[in-house]
């Protein structure tokens, strides 16, 4: 588009003067709209709470969350560790299982997407597995690996296993023929046809799924600490509810949620640099 | 021109889906460095054809020899410009245009070479190291076409490339295949609805008729150019081939 | 090669890795027994457990209530998640008030909430509908959400050219159009509702396919844990095929002719 | 032709410009257009931009920075558009599609339908009123849109490029077919392209616009009896003559 800002007139300058300012206008409104109503939701929290509608030793009002967010920063009690020490437990286990999970998972599916006998060979036994969620492992895993580590590393590698499978292999599946012609007709082999096409094409809908892998490795892992743990965010919201303390619990539910959004951040930072092809449109 | 060795044969092809037949015993030859328009009605199997020339699918019957030989993309560098964009999204200008290079293995230096003077042909100097998204439609057709033309194929098929552009830039983008042409020395079978632009393009118009598709005339085109649409000659070359389409 | 010759060999190679998984499973479980039930003792299992009902409460007991919790919570979960998508969706003030709420508790996975709910509402059937509830809520407000946002601004031309007013444009072109992305949404809460009855069953419950599970881990019964896991499979199965087909009707006009 | 020209919608001094955060990008550059009651008028231009904005602020799409637009004895409601591309509704059967401008204005059923299978039938697509949209080929879901612009009746009727994704040889039927419906239901038709050969080929006048922003290059009146011949050579020297003028977008 050229840039011929130069010559417009004065009218239709200011004209364009007055719609940018509604716009801004409007977008302020909105912030405020936003701020308000996240503050009328805490007050209603507090006031909930402070005036006995619902009984404190049920749920805690938020400036009681605070407070005790600080002291768990330091202060091992009541559930044995401080914040710090369940975050690097959780996030420990979480990593193992899902890296192993990416990385054996996106190649597996773009080769059963690609190539048609393996894809028959393997997806019935994937199409079996499939429907059973990961928590229902969890019995079977500990029986068979005991409470420790591997046990709960085992659970969310299928957890995070499946969606990497899935997208990576609808991704191949969805290539334009004309891209896999234009590599034909170039002579290439069957496996250059997909190293050079298929694989690429693929790589937006494979991120999809290492993303939606994340989110299910996250809160596979906060499954399977409530059922057998001795440290973790799971655990400790497990230990606030038997020791009847609703800050806990909220605390790590937060710091859950805190984590898990700054991981998916950090995820489509990868994505966005790695996948620099894509129209952000 | 007829004494040209014979680039490519096609000796009774004919292809059936199930029983619906599509094309029925086609025969024609190709001489080294000619610029071939085929032109029929719509849907009368111009694409089946195509895709049986670069053998991504198999003929019913009959044979199609490249020098002398059966077609073989392996063997024989054989270029497709399809009608719908295919410059690779996750390639950028340049990289596009050496794909093929890439795939038959050639040195970096011929590469380079052959990179280079298609950018330059095609003037796209400023924009090698785009991405598709970032490319208008013209552009990125032009893209592929430098990317067909890299290659100096023995046989470069074009399916309908100007279907979308405005007249103005239809008439830049002939031009351009035209110069690439006789840079290349290449052999060009070009498909179209467009009957104006096969008369403007085309040494020989092969017209073919309506399904099952076969050989219905084969009009000779020898005007100078750059040809003039308005010229008498030209204009009564155009209205004997719409008299052969003319269904609607 | 011919169509139906492609169609046998692909029949053949399914067969045969469906085969390799049970020898598979034959050759495990004869090694260790204990740990890995062999399958004639899982299908002696769900006979055993078929004629006598564990908890009072026969097989189809079970299947019953864990289907119950999730479709409960799934009606509720349609309509408020549609209902309050629609109006983010359309209306720019509602989204900036209700926006930043859910997206602080969006990423918060549903069984974190399952200590809290339970200590609030113990462990009856509703904090278990609640749960699942609140799995199924966020994906469908979400899809539904961005479906009406993205919805093909040619379509809202047309509707301004021929001066709709709101509700006829929601009617008309806005639901329509964001139905694709609606029913994407019901069917991720589907699948992420089944996960969190299940999870709510093993941590509080006296009935439902989570329980069972729980009392063949609490009693080492490796069997009923086996039958229990597959039963949550296949109805899961279930339940995700029969939406498929609802979305098939539903969006007859969607697929490629 | 000249003497009893009525002025249906008259186009005084338009201007449209966007703000971006980094620049201001100008559409449309102060132009004056009178369209002729019944005439066929085209809007001629190379690629994108400039035209469509002039046609969005007729209908009421956009509103002008500067200037107005001005409908004489017709209200700027009853006006039938086209678009480029099908804004056929996927979900509605063709007859749903096309009674929906009629449906909005909640005329009863009976009249809408009655009305809707005359323009079906006008347009060539009796036996497909209850097909939906993807069963249909380009050009039958341009017919759809046609017969629905024509729906509410209107005294004006805009279309957008409607042949633009269509081939070649489809262009020429439909182009055919458009003329034909027009002569049936004569209405002020603004028809805006930048395929000259349409342009001369449909038009009673074309209006020759430059890249964007747009502004008034050129007005050509086209006297060629019709049904025109596109090989004819009066017809292919006005055509070289619009194409010396118009501007290459690349």
């Amino acid at each position: 588009m050229s840039d011929n800002s130069k010559q417009i007139s004065t009218e239709t300058a200011n004209s364009i003067q007055i719609e940018a300012k509604a716009k801004r206008r409007e977008a302020r409104q909105l912030l405020l709209i936003s701020t308000v109503s996240v503050l009328v939701f805490l007050c209603l929290w507090e006031l909930a709470v402070r005036a006995g509608w619902i009984d404190s030793k049920y749920l805690c009002a938020p400036t009681m969350v605070v407070e005790t967010f600080l002291q768990k920063l330091t202060d091992p009690k009541p559930d044995g560790a401080v914040l710090g020490v369940h975050i690097i437990t959780s996030l420990r286990l979480v990593l193992v299982g899902y890296l192993t999970a990416v990385i054996i998972g996106v190649p597996l599916g773009l080769i059963m997407g690609y190539y048609h006998t393996f894809d028959k060979l393997v997806s019935p036994i994937f199409e079996i597995v499939r429907p059973i969620p990961p928590i229902a492992w969890i019995p079977l895993s500990i029986i068979w690996l005991g409470v420790g580590t591997t046990a709960k590393a085992f659970i969310i590698f299928l957890a995070a296993f499946v969606p990497c499978v899935i997208n990576s292999y609808t991704g191949v599946k969805l290539t334009p023929v004309v891209y896999l012609n234009v590599a034909k007709t170039s002579g290439a082999s069957n496996w250059e046809v997909f190293w050079t096409v298929s694989r690429n094409y693929a790589m937006p809908l494979a991120f999809t799924g290492i993303q939606v892998a994340l989110g299910n490795a996250w809160s596979t892992l906060v499954a399977s600490e409530l059922l057998a743990a001795t440290a973790g965010l799971g655990y400790m919201i497990q230990q606030g509810r038997s020791l009847v303390r609703p800050d806990v619990i909220i605390v790590g539910m937060l710091t859950i949620g805190v984590i898990g959004a700054i991981l998916t951040t950090l995820l489509s930072k990868l994505e966005n640099h790695v996948v620099k092809w894509r129209s952000r449109a | 021109m007829e004494n040209q060795e014979i680039k490519v044969q096609v000796n009774h092809l004919t292809k059936r889906f199930g029983d619906l037949l599509v094309l029925n015993d086609i025969s024609f030859n190709i001489k080294k460095g000619e610029f071939v328009c085929i032109v029929g009605p719509t849907g009368c199997g111009k694409t089946t054809f195509l895709n049986l020339l670069t053998r991504l699918i198999d003929p019913t019957e009959g044979e199609i020899l490249i020098d002398g030989e059966p077609a073989d993309p392996k063997k024989h560098s054989i270029s497709f410009v399809f009608q719908e964009p295919s410059a690779f999204p996750w390639l950028t200008a340049q990289q596009n245009i050496e794909y093929g290079l890439r795939i038959k293995k050639k040195s970096s230096e011929e590469i380079a070479a052959q990179s280079e003077k298609i950018i330059g042909l095609l003037g796209l100097e400023k924009y090698r190291n785009a991405y598709p998204h970032e490319m208008s439609v013209s552009m990125e057709q032009r893209v592929v076409i430098g990317r067909a033309f890299a290659l100096n194929p023995d046989l470069l098929l074009m399916d309908e490339p100007y279907g979308q552009m405005d007249i103005k830039m239809r008439y830049y983008l002939e031009d351009e295949v035209i110069r690439l042409w006789q840079a290349t020395g290449s052999t060009v079978l070009f498909i179209t609805h467009n009957l104006e632009e096969a008369t403007y393009l085309a040494e020989r118009v092969l017209i073919l008729s309506n399904k099952p598709a076969n050989i219905k005339a084969n009009i000779n085109v020898d005007l100078p150019r750059p040809r003039k649409v308005s010229d008498p000659e030209f204009i009564k070359i155009r209205k004997e081939i719409t008299d052969m389409i003319k269904w609607w | 090669m011919k169509k139906n010759q492609i169609k046998t060999r692909d029949m053949l190679l399914s067969a045969l890795s469906i085969l390799g998984l049970i020898a598979v499973w034959f050759l495990v479980s004869n090694s260790k027994p204990d740990f890995f039930p062999t399958p004639m003792a899982t299908i002696e299992r769900l006979i055993r457990l078929i004629e006598k009902p564990v908890m009072k409460i026969s097989i189809l007991g079970h299947v019953l209530a864990s289907l119950k919790r999730v479709v409960l919570a799934l009606i509720a979960a349609i309509i408020l998640g549609v209902g309050i998508g629609l109006f983010m969706g359309w209306n720019k003030k509602v989204r900036a008030a209700i926006n930043p709420i859910l997206m602080a508790l969006r990423p918060i996975p549903p069984i974190a909430w399952i200590p809290l709910i339970i200590l609030l509402f113990g462990i009856g059937e509703f904090p278990k509908v609640l749960l699942v509830f609140i799995g199924a809520f966020f994906p469908i407000v979400m899809n539904t959400m961005s479906g009406v946002a993205l919805v093909e601004d040619m379509y809202l031309k047309v509707g301004k050219i021929y001066k709709a007013n709101t509700a006829q444009m929601l009617r008309h072109v806005v639901f329509p159009a964001a139905m694709p992305a609606i029913l994407a949404g019901i069917k991720i809460a589907i699948s992420s509702g089944w996960m969190v009855v299940v999870a709510a069953e093993m941590l509080s419950s006296k009935s439902g396919l989570g329980f069972l599970i729980n009392r063949g881990r609490d009693s080492y019964d490796v069997a009923l844990i086996m039958v229990a896991m597959i039963l949550i499979g296949v109805v899961g199965a279930l339940l995700s095929a029969v939406f498929t087909l609802i979305e098939r009707k539903l969006c007859g006009w969607m697929s490629k002719e | 032709m000249d003497e009893q020209r009525v002025v249906k919608v008259h186009l005084e001094n338009i201007s449209k410009s966007f703000a971006s955060r980094k620049m201001i990008f100008e559409a449309v550059n102060h132009v004056t257009i009178d369209v002729y009651k019944n005439e066929f008028l085209v809007l001629l231009g190379p690629g994108q931009c400039g035209k469509t904005v002039l046609l969005n602020m007729v209908s009421g799409l956009e509103t002008p920075t500067e200037g107005k637009v001005e409908f004489i004895d017709s209200d700027a409601t009853d006006l039938g558009f086209v678009f480029q591309k099908t804004a056929v509704f996927p979900w509605k059967t063709v007859m749903e599609n096309v009674e929906m401008p009629l449906e909005l204005k909640g005329v009863p059923k009976a009249e809408r339908r009655e009305r809707a299978q005359y323009l079906i039938d006008l347009v060539g697509l009796n036996g497909f009123e209850n097909s939906l949209p993807k069963q249909l080929s380009g050009g039958m879901k341009q017919r759809v849109g046609i017969a629905r612009a024509y729906c509410n009746n209107p005294q004006v009727l805009l279309m957008d490029e409607p042949f633009g994704a269509l081939d070649a040889q489809t262009r020429y039927q439909m182009e055919e077919e458009i003329l034909r419906i027009w002569e049936q239901e004569k209405r002020t038709v603004i028809f805006v392209t930048n395929n000259i050969e349409e342009a001369v080929y449909l038009a009673d006048r074309i209006i020759v616009l430059s890249a964007c922003p747009a502004t008034v290059k050129e007005v050509y009146d086209i006297a060629l009896p019709r049904p025109r011949d596109y090989v004819d050579t009066e017809f292919l020297r006005i055509r070289e003559a619009i194409e010396a003028n118009t501007d290459l977008a690349l």
